[in-house]
């Protein structure tokens, strides 16, 4: 690819375009989108080189974030991490807490008691739904809907929110998970507020697909776009609904069953094209699911502690050893790796972040799609540049 | 415009008429007609700025609503008694405009700083000659043109050149990109207007405005008024009017020149401060001459809906109908995602000009078969004419959301 | 049909506009500065430091200048500067005291692990989020004073906590001073019976250990190690 | 009315005058653009409402943006500047020659060309009479337009349509 000065886009050449020509497309245009761009999800960049509106090139650039997390987690005690891991993917943190929790209660042989499995069950849902709930929002957003889906996805994650903040202090930063359970235990009140939230939730299921899910421009926008094959995603290492949007059948939950989630009754949702369509509609299938999870949490959950005695806080200091903790998060597959040396703080501390690895497709998707698609392909992938920049 | 007002009709009726004529006979006869289009001009652009003004205010207050969210609430208007400087923040557009005026206007170093310049200033004055020939009121038309639907077009049509000059001049390539979308859609959307106006212009006969509301004057068995939507061409027409309509006046869910997740602010990117205020004024201006043009053809005009109403002023109901079309105009900004280029064009293309040129054929149908006696018959007509429309629309409808369909899911084992 | 999906749309965008003037439960916006929802409980923001007395809150500090916290808190907004010298706290015990101790609250990302490891109940977890300053350099810098309030404001923000905390104190309080009475009985005992030189008991022995895990709304506080 | 015709005329040629020496096509373009409304314009002062009006809608309004997405798709210079070779002594002899040609036919048939002097108001004529007048006398005319507009477009479909091969691949996302 040569820069021709006599390409018909030569007099826009400027810092961010440049007009480039391409022995077999002839002359293309490079556009920068991003890291300042409206709907690239904080700052994402991608290099397209476009021929009319067609991509026929996508570099994902990304690092603009990134604020050094695994290092840190080297240099912090074991708990020290653990607030550092809500702003990772900062629309999970009950989830991220949890995949964090989990791999050091591995490192340190650490027991928990039931009724703090059930509520990490019970947050992890409640996360997945409004993980889902936004992301649907904002694919419609990026699709153009002058932000009205998005809105109703926000007023319904606030529900979701306020039971964070009345549990654990804090919305979207809550720390909330501790090794060996959770932190603080819900009053009953809270389990009547969560009770409330979840049987309300179908509802607004329901008047949110009536808004979009059957509306013929979203299907035109979306079906067919942005194609990804069962066999690319596995080979890519993709989870989480991206995955299962293309058929594959694998869940954490149902493939590894951590925490208590072999005891409860829910059904993984499939799709067979892997499109754009499917990944929106796999993410409010599985949002249904959750739902009926969380009912039965909510009616099973048992009284007793939430923190195991055993436990300590201060000077925890598991024996040398290496472990791996890996959650289904709502985003895909949240793991935690952590080798300890005996010391106080890990030897090595390194995240499997789901939405870093699902972005590695974005390129294969992109092709032959127009630039209009780009972004709602984007969208669809889900991510979170905290969690990917790191 | 000169024409006195005649006495039969009330008093409030005359009143803009009064008006006028006491303030031209303060001049000389031989400049009167002069000083009478100046002040049409005049009243014309107050009345539709301060009506921009309040719908920039109501979009937002209405897209809020929608979202369940409050709006714009908090600027008020400080030296208001009685309301603790807040009156449902009807401050707002006060407050944008002097900070549109009052904001740097920044105008990139490469641009072409003529055509720069230019792009508003043409783009405002071409949406606001449109405005001479709709007839807001009985005996308010500024310019009673014999080819008044066809000056509408043509003065519509220096809009997209005025929006290529924006695009073009801002060297960008957003800018760039968002021109040539916006003359292909244009372009692409004028011809079903167009196309669905003809039968309008069919039917009355005329191309003037007036006459083609006086068209739909009178009533069906003395209360259904006579207006073309009430007929089954007429609503077709009126439907594929609107939509070419939303098109045309870059709303969504055919925003794209301006669809801020893939070219942010399209070809208004480079623009700041006044320019960019008079940019969205025009945007506004042409969506309510659009909507005044729907009007007085589909919807009557100025005629009230029922032969007791009519004691309400004609201009009244002409203002309350253009109102109404905006309200959807804005209720549908608040739904729809939008289409992609293609998509866009495609429509245009394969569904509704092919629906147009079929209403065509249908209001052709509906004037021959006028005369059809008896209502058994004319019950007939209507059978007919709805079949010739939706039968086509539901063909062609099939054909153009082919491969689109809602999907089930299966679960795993 | 084509366009039943979009009419589908418009009905739900409809029902929201009308929803939006009387159901609360689709309108739920607050309109801030006037209107306030009211804080969980649980609800935390910024650490504050403890003092029992209110009237002079920097002589009552309770924290003893441990510096646990400082080691802990993940981002390091933490300093403190131990006493060089000891005075009595709330039971009577001579105890260090700190002479500075400052939290940058911009650096401050509330998450509550300094009031996890703190042995004494010394530092707690404020509410206040309303602090924003045109400042730029050192008014988010906080110092004892300003950090230093009264057990009375704790009680008013986190009132089942801090009930929690009080009867604990007080429960290690009473045993601290059985503990000591029996300690400075058995003392004079055997002070009486070898004349030897009394050791201050109350000022070499820590405080008590704290009752451990108790399930409440109150983290649990294994006892220290460090 | 002398004034107005003269205002018109003025502008009319001087806006094509600069738009054949400017250097940058797009302004060019735009210049053109100018210069059809003024023959709109002029229509509307001789009373031609409908020409006028036509002249504006098609002209302004299609096919500048023909000329304009014809300027911008196929130019192949660097920068804004149109690309012309330099100047020549046989270039410029070639275009003063051509110019030379066509001014002297032009002139030529302007000379021979006899016209009457209008006498009196002209005729009034509505829309109306337009409309029944193609489509009563000179219907013939306007079919026979009609059919080589339609050719026209046919052709050019049929130009512009890539073989079938590389559409189909196109159509499958």
């Amino acid at each position: 690819m040569i820069e021709s000065p006599s390409s018909p886009l030569a007099p826009l050449a400027g810092a961010h375009v440049r007009a480039v020509h391409d022995a077999f497309h002839g002359d293309l245009l490079e556009v920068s989108m991003g890291p300042h761009h409206p709907s690239t999800h904080g700052v994402f960049r991608m290099m397209v080189t476009l021929d009319g509106e067609t991509v026929v090139k996508l570099k994902p650039v990304f690092g603009y974030l990134h604020r050094n997390h695994e290092k840190l987690g080297e240099n912090t005690t074991y708990l020290g991490s653990m607030p550092y891991t809500d702003r990772l993917d900062y629309f999970c943190s009950m989830t991220n807490n949890w995949a964090y929790a989990l791999a050091v209660e591995k490192l340190a042989g650490q027991a928990v008691p039931d009724r703090a499995e059930y509520l990490r069950v019970i947050l992890a849902e409640l996360t997945r739904l409004l993980n889902h709930t936004c992301l649907a929002g904002f694919l419609l957003q990026d699709a153009g809907a002058s932000g009205t889906p998005l809105m109703y996805a926000f007023r319904e994650r606030e529900k979701i929110l306020d039971l964070f903040e009345s549990l654990s202090g804090s919305r979207m930063m809550c720390n909330y998970q501790r090794f060996g359970g959770c932190r603080v235990d819900p009053t009953p009140a809270w389990f009547d507020a969560a009770r409330r939230v979840t049987e309300e939730y179908p509802r607004f299921l329901d008047e949110y697909e009536a808004l979009i899910t059957g509306n013929e421009i979203l299907m035109a926008r979306t079906q067919g776009v942005g194609r990804l094959s069962a066999a690319l995603a596995v080979s890519a290492g993709i989870t989480g609904p991206m995955l299962r949007a293309c058929g594959v059948d694998y869940d954490l939950r149902k493939a590894e069953p951590y925490g208590f989630y072999s005891r409860f009754e829910f059904r993984v949702p499939l799709g067979d094209h892997g499109d754009t369509y499917d990944r929106y509609m796999i993410r409010i299938l599985e949002m249904r699911e959750s739902v009926k999870i969380l009912q039965q949490a909510l009616r099973d959950i048992p009284a007793g502690p939430i923190f195991d005695s055993k436990a300590k806080i201060r000077a925890f200091r598991p024996k040398a050893g290496e472990a791996y903790g890996r959650i289904e998060g709502p985003k895909g597959e949240i793991g935690f790796y952590l080798i300890s040396d005996g010391t106080g703080n890990p030897y090595r501390y390194r995240i499997r972040p789901p939405s870093f690895v699902n972005l590695t497709v974005l390129e294969d998707m992109c092709l032959g799609h127009t630039i209009a698609d780009a972004v709602i392909i984007l969208g669809s992938i889900d991510i979170v540049l905290g969690e990917v920049d790191r | 415009m000169t024409a006195p007002a005649p006495l039969t009709d009330s008093f409030l009726e005359r009143v803009p008429l009064l008006v006028r004529d006491f303030i031209t006979g303060w001049f000389p006869e031989p400049i009167r007609w002069v000083v009478a289009g100046l002040l049409a001009a005049l009243t014309i652009l107050l009345v539709f700025a301060t009506i921009f003004a309040l719908l920039t205010l109501l979009e937002r207050k209405i897209i809020a609503r929608v979202q369940n969210r409050p709006g714009p609430n908090r600027t008020g208007l400080p030296w208001l008694p009685f309301t603790e400087g807040r009156v449902f923040g009807l401050g707002q557009p006060l407050a944008d405009g002097i900070k549109a005026l009052t904001k740097e206007d920044i105008v990139p170093r490469d641009a072409d700083q003529v055509l720069h310049f230019l792009a508003p200033v043409v783009l405002v004055a071409f949406s606001l000659m449109t405005f001479a020939v709709i007839p807001f009121g009985r005996n308010l038309v500024s310019v009673d043109l014999d080819a008044a639907v066809l000056f509408f077009f043509a003065a519509g049509a220096g809009t997209e050149l005025a929006v290529f000059m924006a695009g073009w001049s801002s060297h960008n390539k957003y800018s760039l990109l968002a021109a040539m979308r916006a003359l292909a859609q244009l372009i692409s959307y004028e011809l079903p207007l167009l196309l669905s106006v003809v039968p309008v212009v069919m039917l009355a006969g005329k191309l003037s405005t007036t006459g083609i509301v006086a068209a739909q004057a009178g009533w069906k068995f003395g209360f259904i008024p006579r207006w073309f939507v009430l007929s089954p061409w007429g609503a077709a027409g009126f439907v594929i009017f609107f939509i070419a309509a939303l098109a045309e006046s870059n709303r969504s869910p055919f925003d794209l020149p301006e669809a801020e997740s893939e070219l942010i602010a399209g070809h208004l990117t480079e623009y700041s401060g006044f320019k960019y205020a008079l940019f969205f004024m025009a945007e506004y201006f042409g969506m309510m001459a659009l909507s005044g043009l729907g009007v007085t053809l589909f919807l009557g005009g100025w005629q009230a809906p029922l032969p007791v109403l009519e004691v309400i002023p004609s201009y009244l109901w002409f203002g309350a109908k253009l109102m109404l079309l905006i309200l959807l105009f804005m209720w549908i900004r608040a739904t729809l995602p939008r289409l992609r280029m293609d998509q866009l064009t495609r429509l245009a293309w394969k569904f509704l000009v092919p629906l147009a040129l079929i209403n065509l054929g249908n209001a052709a149908f509906w004037h021959l078969s006028a005369a059809w006696p008896g209502l058994p018959l004319q019950a007939v007509r209507y059978a007919i004419g709805v079949a010739v429309i939706v039968i086509p629309f539901f063909l062609i409808g099939r054909r153009l959301s082919a491969g689109v369909a809602p999907r089930t899911y299966r679960y795993a084992p | 049909m084509l366009g039943s999906g979009i009419i589908q749309g418009l009905a739900v965008t409809a029902k929201n506009l009308v929803g939006s003037f009387h159901d609360p439960a689709r309108f739920t916006t607050t309109q801030y500065p006037e209107e306030r929802t009211k804080l969980p409980e649980n609800y935390r923001n910024f650490p504050f430091l403890v003092a029992d007395a209110a009237n002079d809150p920097i002589g009552s500090l309770r924290c003893v200048a441990c510096q646990i916290c400082e080691k802990e808190c993940p981002p390091q907004c933490i300093y403190i500067e131990k006493s060089k010298d000891k005075k009595p706290d709330a039971a009577g015990k001579q105890q260090f005291f700190p002479a500075v101790f400052d939290i940058d609250t911009s650096v401050c990302m509330s998450c509550q692990i300094c009031v996890e490891v703190c042995p004494f109940d010394a530092i707690k977890m404020d509410q206040v989020f309303e602090i924003a300053t045109p400042e730029r350099f050192n008014a988010l810098l906080l110092d004892r004073g300003q950090l230093a309030k009264p057990n009375t404001y704790y009680q008013q923000i986190h009132p089942t906590e801090a009930a929690e905390v009080d009867a604990r104190l007080a429960a290690d309080r009473k045993a601290g001073e059985e503990k000591a009475k029996a300690a400075a009985a058995a003392a004079a005992a055997k002070a009486a019976a070898a004349k030897a030189a009394p050791a201050a008991p109350a000022s070499t022995a820590p405080s008590a250990p704290k009752s451990p895990a108790v399930p409440g709304t109150e983290a649990p506080k294994p006892p220290t190690t460090a | 009315m002398t004034f107005a015709f003269a205002f018109l005329a003025v502008l009319m040629v001087a806006s094509a005058g600069v738009a054949m020496l400017l250097r940058n096509l797009i302004h060019s373009a735009l210049l053109l653009v100018l210069s059809w409304a003024g023959v709109a314009a002029f229509y509307l002062w001789a009373g031609a409402q409908f020409v006028a009006f036509a002249q504006l809608l098609v002209y302004v309004g299609a096919i500048s943006m023909v000329v304009l997405f014809a300027v911008l798709l196929t130019r192949r210079s660097a920068g804004s500047v149109a690309d012309v070779e330099p100047a020549t002594f046989a270039r410029a002899a070639a275009g003063l020659l051509a110019a030379g040609l066509v001014g002297g036919v032009l002139g030529a048939t302007m000379l021979r060309s006899h016209f009457p002097t209008a006498t009196g108001e002209a005729p009034k004529i509505s829309v109306h009479d337009i409309g029944v007048d193609l489509m009563g006398p000179q219907v013939a005319a306007l079919l026979v337009v009609g059919v080589i507009l339609t050719v026209s477009l046919i052709g050019a479909v049929v130009i512009a349509a890539t073989d079938p091969a590389a559409t189909d691949k196109e159509d499958k996302p």
